[in-house]
């Protein structure tokens, strides 16, 4: 076993947080705001290479791989946990920065495993960490993060399926590209896109991550889409089969946060399309693409979380969470309001990191003459802009006020919002400081005259359009049907909507078919319950019964086979 | 010197403890007998799993008097690695059933929970030292009778019952047991197990062997509680006080599982009756009935005993669905499975004791807010839960991974994925509970408990900490595993 | 193959089934027990009657005995008759303190009175 | 009730929103751009076409809420 392990940042974080449940008070909000900076200076004192040594199943694993892809997220995912833990400082919730910290740790860890056992060892705790978090939500958000834990231990062994398939087959334990050839890998894949959020598992971000508190959601956007991203590029590089997955992805982010009347939900929706985005660039597979990939979870983390913490702040201050309710806090909180724009102008205005990493994948898509792809990449550049930036600002910040009770944020809310528009500002200005840690040797200039014109006529004609349509915008504001809604909610009442529409007979099938289904659980708990037939005590005459019918079905078996 | 009667001397010790105990009469004199007995058992059960881990099979004439006529034991690493999970589950009730038993058994009767204690302890370990058919037969009545006397302890009426069914399941398992002996018998004219395994391959594919076959499978069956033969364990194991819950739901269904590797692979194993007979997918299809059905049934419980037992049954089809891939992979995952099994659901048991005692029952109604007035036990039991769903970092995980590679190397593809979806059914049992202990208000008439003593947390602080550390280090068990499953497939019993 | 050179191995077979079925069909506990009583004396006779010859005798070795019967069945079904003594008296046993406990020793008025008992709640329903 | 959600951009923000919209107009004509596929090269395609593209959106998605929403649970308002 190699002695860098104890250096192993992951470990460091995991058991900080752990520490950390114990304590109060100050010691603990010391500990949250050093962890991170220990652990990125841990990170950094590694040379690159590959540790490991631990022998695990019947396999010697290579826990720690630093490269530099791995690095870059992992320091990613140190500065979204420094920062949420400074904007969390006033966090009432004894359970949720703890579990945020070994939901980060775990994180971390799994961009720096060095193969697959080790990569699906955090992978799972990632989920448990994450669960964590959710319920820290309070009461409401229990039933969330419980169907939130479903859905990742479902991704999780459809994961685990797939290595143990492709390990018992030959392949090799380090994580290397894979051709996608036989079930193992398109079993990898899958789980891996599970947690990425892609169709059919795309509702779990918008139904858990705004459940939780208003810290919470702030951890949470960080974290598991962006592994699985990691992942996808580790793994998956060019895999074509990617694009498509990543635009329908992207597409259906834009069209529900666009409908969206939750301001979280809407913000969970543009996690979902700009993951789906970087989707695509991975399927894209150049080194530009790969570059601008990383590039731009960086990004993406950094103006989802500024966003997630106005909003954050904006529900503290006034305990509503919906733009109807909203409106008109320019005025009482005026510096929150202020961080919300720059959040939204982050996504891709010049200065900004936003605009130095998403020209990068669209110029890969470009260069790789996908003209599609790159016209689709324009529509999504554009359309996050008017959802998830201009809409959540303008709606919830300004706007006739609603005489709500609010505040401005208080210091601890205020400078974790400062610290991330500064660094989006710092590698905006100074784009080196990004560059230089992606994974390829890169040689682009994003300021060029054309770029910061070209990006400049998008942003301004979305906003035109924005204002131009903004009357249709409030009037569709609701929530739609997800994915998610027909295996929670199969309501009666849409099943009349259905039934209604068809002709006499075959209503009546399917009112009958309904009536089974609804009548399911009833009779499961019939079978089943602690009355039911299968759990009550049996008379000892049927179990014997049950003897003599299995002695009669061997004998009679092993006579005629 | 002493150490070439080891076979013999792991049945004697506790055998002799029980009257000995029975004549102390005093509860404390009992225990400090009883603890004894089991220390100096699990030092001898854990140095025979090193002998036959080194030398091979141990062969000790009883009475010196050699095989064929006299009875003889017989130890390899199969029986001595169930050897040692039954010994080292003694020796962690023992001191937990001091205070354990006292809520639940009556003060006058603890020398004889002590003396029951010991003849369950030795019947099990007969039947794994053994080498004799019958044999194994005797020990395991020695062990049922005194189970059943053990689970009438508990102070419930219903615990009655429930022993009356489990003597009636139990006695009639054992005589089809016999009755499958008793056509072996006929057929081989010998008793002793590894001559039995060397004949039979002569006599090969008659009807009386597949009928001994099928009478000695139902049998054991019904002793491992394998589905549908599970009724009479969810009672047996609720109504029985704690510690028996927990050392039967380790020990007893643990080691019928071994008899039954035993006769299907050593004994059966060297003629082509496995193969070429529906045994394997008759056990495959019972396996996965129990993997699915009562975990549901588990689901719906609103008692935390029960909800355990009904685990036990789904668990259980892991390990059999294990047997019945008929490969050393498959094998080896159901040795695997047996091991981290009877450390999860042991542990979880004797968490559990701690709880009844504390809040005076296992109902969801007693057990809500759990997670605030016995924080310490509530994550423990969650702790163990993990472990039941298999999540990485515990022992169910690595043997939920044996599992699914013991599947992929038969190329099961369907049954990787009915074991990862049975997984996912007890996320939703442990949830129950993790919703009870942490969402629910604690009851108003709560005696706002605290703690287990001591005595009782340690033992089962321990068992889950070491399902904790199995499930990060399991290369002392996976190794083991691998070496029983290679002794009960490639060498059977002939020879050495 | 006749009938009558099975004889025994039919008679042990119908005991069996007779037990089984005692145990099966009756309420009352213990004629419960009398039915696993004949189950397994049905398996007393399959273990000692292939042990006897016919014209065999006691196995004592000695010049003018050729053929004896063998002597292992009967030792082990001493030692399964003990077994099965203990047996049924640990559950007429349980039988007496049931009786004590319920008033009475039919099974299913007893499972009758514990369903009754069972006054702990249904579970709720749960969502997810 | 909604409607009061409202936020009309007053008539200085319009002008200066146009303003620079046609000012960056302007300058892409004079700014080097290496044009890919043949329709970037359309003067002004940065601005009407994700001027398009919004509008094409926010069509889809008012069609779909009619199709799809309201939802019918405890997140439907």
């Amino acid at each position: 076993m190699d002695a860098e392990l104890l250096h192993h940042p992951a470990i460091w974080l995991i058991l900080g947080g752990i520490v950390m449940g114990f304590l109060r008070g100050a010691p603990r909000v010391l500990l949250s705001l050093s962890l991170p900076l220990v652990a990125a200076w841990l990170l950094w004192q590694i040379p690159e290479g590959i540790y490991g040594g631990v022998p695990f199943l019947d396999y010697l694993l290579d826990v720690l791989q630093v490269d530099r892809l791995g690095r870059l997220f992992a320091l990613v995912f140190m500065l979204a946990l420094f920062v949420g833990s400074v904007y969390a400082m006033g966090q009432r919730s004894r359970l949720e920065v703890p579990a945020a910290f070994v939901y980060g740790g775990a994180a971390v860890g799994a961009v720096l495993a060095g193969d697959w056992i080790t990569l699906f060892l955090f992978w799972e705790l990632m989920a448990i960490g994450s669960t964590l978090v959710i319920w820290a939500g309070g009461r409401e958000a229990y039933p969330a993060a419980m169907r939130y834990l479903m859905v990742h231990l479902f991704g999780g062994v459809v994961f685990m399926a797939g290595i143990t398939a492709h390990l018992v087959g030959g392949g090799s334990l380090s994580i290397e590209p894979l051709a996608l050839e036989g079930v193992a890998h398109w079993l990898i894949l899958a789980g891996v896109l599970i947690n990425a959020g892609a169709f059919p598992f795309w509702s779990w971000i918008p139904d858990a991550y705004p459940r939780a508190s208003w810290s919470g959601m702030v951890f949470l956007s960080a974290f598991t889409t962006k592994t699985a991203v990691y992942v996808l590029m580790r793994s998956f590089p060019g895999a074509e089969v990617l694009i498509p997955i990543g635009l329908l992805m992207a597409g259906y982010g834009l069209i529900y946060a666009l409908i969206e009347n939750t301001a979280r939900r809407v913000l969970a929706y543009a996690i979902v399309n700009q993951v789906g985005f970087m989707i695509a660039g991975i399927g894209i597979g150049t080194e530009m693409a790969l570059n601008g990939v990383a590039a731009h979870a960086f990004a993406h983390i950094v103006y989802k979380a500024l966003l997630l913490m106005a909003i954050g702040a904006v529900i503290v201050q006034t305990g509503k969470r919906d733009c109807t309710d909203l409106g008109g806090l320019a005025r009482q909180m005026p510096v929150t309001t202020g961080f919300a724009i720059f959040g939204a102008l982050a996504m891709s205005a010049p200065l900004t990191a936003g605009f130095i990493t998403k020209s990068l994948v669209l110029q890969a898509a470009a260069d790789a003459h996908l003209t599609w792809v790159w016209l689709a990449m324009m529509v999504i550049a554009a359309g996050v802009f008017l959802a998830a930036g201009l809409k959540v600002v303008v709606f919830v910040f300004f706007g006739e006020s609603r005489d709500l009770d609010a505040e401005e944020a208080p210091p601890s809310q205020r400078w974790g919002m400062r610290l991330l528009a500064l660094t989006s500002l710092a590698v905006g200005c100074y784009p080196p400081l990004l560059y230089d840690l992606l994974p390829y040797p890169i040689d682009y200039q994003p300021y060029t005259g054309s770029h910061v014109v070209f990006q400049l006529q998008l942003l301004l004609a979305t906003t035109v359009v924005f204002f131009l349509l903004r009357g249709h915008l409030v009037k569709m504001l609701g929530s739609l049907i997800d994915i998610d809604w027909f295996y929670r909610t199969l309501g009666p009442r849409w099943v009349k909507v259905m039934v209604y529409g068809v002709s006499i007979e075959i209503r009546e099938v399917v009112l009958v078919l309904m009536r089974g289904i609804a009548n399911l659980l009833g009779s499961l708990r019939r079978h089943y319950g602690t009355r039911g037939v299968l759990a009550r005590t049996w008379p000892s005459g049927s179990m014997v019964m049950w003897v003599a019918l299995l002695l009669m079905m061997y004998l009679a078996l092993f006579y005629l086979s | 010197m002493l150490t070439q009667h080891f076979p013999a001397l792991l049945v004697v010790v506790p055998l002799m403890a029980a009257p000995l105990i029975v004549f102390a009469r005093r509860s404390l004199a009992s225990w400090l007998i009883a603890l004894l007995a089991t220390a100096i058992t699990f030092g001898i059960a854990a140095s025979l799993l090193a002998q036959t881990l080194s030398e091979g099979t141990l062969v000790y004439a009883m009475g010196s008097w050699e095989a064929p006529l006299g009875i003889e034991y017989r130890i390899d690493a199969a029986g001595a690695f169930v050897a040692v999970i039954v010994a080292a589950m003694g020796l962690i009730v023992m001191p937990y059933s001091r205070v354990g038993i006292a809520a639940e058994v009556r003060s006058e009767e603890h020398y004889l929970y002590y003396a029951l204690m010991m003849l369950c302890l030795a019947g099990l370990l007969g039947i794994l030292v053994t080498g004799d058919a019958f044999n194994v037969f005797v020990f395991l009545e020695v062990s049922s009778l005194a189970t059943y006397v053990l689970i009438a302890m508990g102070r419930d009426r219903r615990a009655l019952v429930a022993a009356y069914q489990y003597l009636l399941m139990g006695t009639i398992g054992a005589t089809l047991y016999v009755v499958g002996v008793g056509l072996l018998y006929l057929e081989t004219g010998t008793l002793n197990l590894a001559d039995m395994a060397t004949r039979l391959v002569d006599v090969g594919d008659s009807r009386g062997v597949l009928a001994a076959l099928a009478f000695i499978t139902v049998g054991i069956s019904l002793k491992i509680a394998l589905f549908p033969l599970h009724l009479w364990l969810p009672n047996a194991y609720a109504y029985a006080p704690s510690p028996v819950s927990a050392f039967l739901a380790a020990t007893a269904t643990k080691v019928s599982i071994y008899v039954l590797m035993r006769y299907f692979f050593t004994i059966f194993g060297a003629t082509e009756v496995f193969d070429a007979r529906a045994t394997g997918a008759i056990l495959l299809g019972l396996s996965l009935a129990a993997m699915f059905i009562p975990a549901v049934v588990a689901i719906f419980q609103h008692d935390m005993k029960r909800l355990l037992a009904y685990s036990s049954v789904s668990q259980i089809g892991y390990i059999t669905l294990g047997i019945s891939l008929d490969s050393v992979e498959g094998l080896m995952a159901s040795a695997m499975h047996l091991f981290n099994h009877a450390l999860t659901k042991g542990g979880l048991f004797l968490v559990l004791g701690g709880v009844v005692l504390r809040c005076g029952g296992a109902g969801f109604d007693r057990l809500a807010g759990l997670g605030h007035t016995m924080p310490v036990a509530a994550f423990a039991m969650v702790v163990g839960g993990l472990s039941l769903i298999g999540v990485p970092g515990t022992a169910g995980f690595i043997s939920k991974w044996y599992l699914v590679s013991a599947a992929m190397h038969e190329g099961q593809w369907w049954l990787v994925g009915a074991v990862l979806a049975s997984s996912l059914l007890a996320v939703i049992y442990v949830w129950r509970f993790v919703e009870v202990a942490y969402f629910r208000a604690p009851p108003a008439d709560h005696p706002a408990p605290g703690e287990a003593p001591l005595s009782m947390q340690l033992p089962a602080l321990a068992m889950i900490a070491a399902c904790v550390y199995f499930g990060i280090d399991a290369t002392w068990s996976s190794e083991v595993s691998m070496r029983v499953a290679e002794v009960l497939m490639y060498n059977p019993g002939v020879g050495q | 193959m006749t009938l009558a050179s099975h004889f025994s191995y039919w008679v042990t077979v119908l005991l069996l089934m007779v037990g089984l079925f005692i145990v099966m069909a009756r309420e009352n506990l213990i004629k419960k027990l009398i039915g696993l009583g004949i189950f397994q004396t049905a398996v007393y006779l399959l273990y000692i009657a292939p042990g006897k010859l016919i014209g065999g005798v006691a196995p004592i070795v000695g010049g003018q005995f050729a053929v004896y019967s063998n002597p292992l069945p009967h030792v082990l079904i001493l030692t399964a008759i003990v077994v099965g003594v203990a047996t049924l008296a640990l559950g007429l046993a349980l039988v007496v303190r049931i009786k004590e406990a319920y008033g009475s020793i039919d099974e299913d008025e007893i499972l009758l009175m514990d369903a009754r008992d069972d006054t702990s709640p249904e579970p709720e329903a749960k969502d997810g | 009730m909604r409607q009061n959600a409202l936020f009309s951009p007053g008539k200085r923000l319009w002008h200066t929103l146009l303003a620079a919209l046609l000012l960056m107009l302007v300058a892409g004509l004079f700014v080097e751009s290496h044009p890919h596929f043949g329709i970037d090269a359309v003067p002004g395609f940065n601005a009407w076409f994700p001027m398009l593209a919004c509008a094409v959106l926010v069509v889809l998605a008012r069609g779909l809420g009619r199709i799809f929403g309201p939802r019918e649970d405890e997140d439907g308002r």
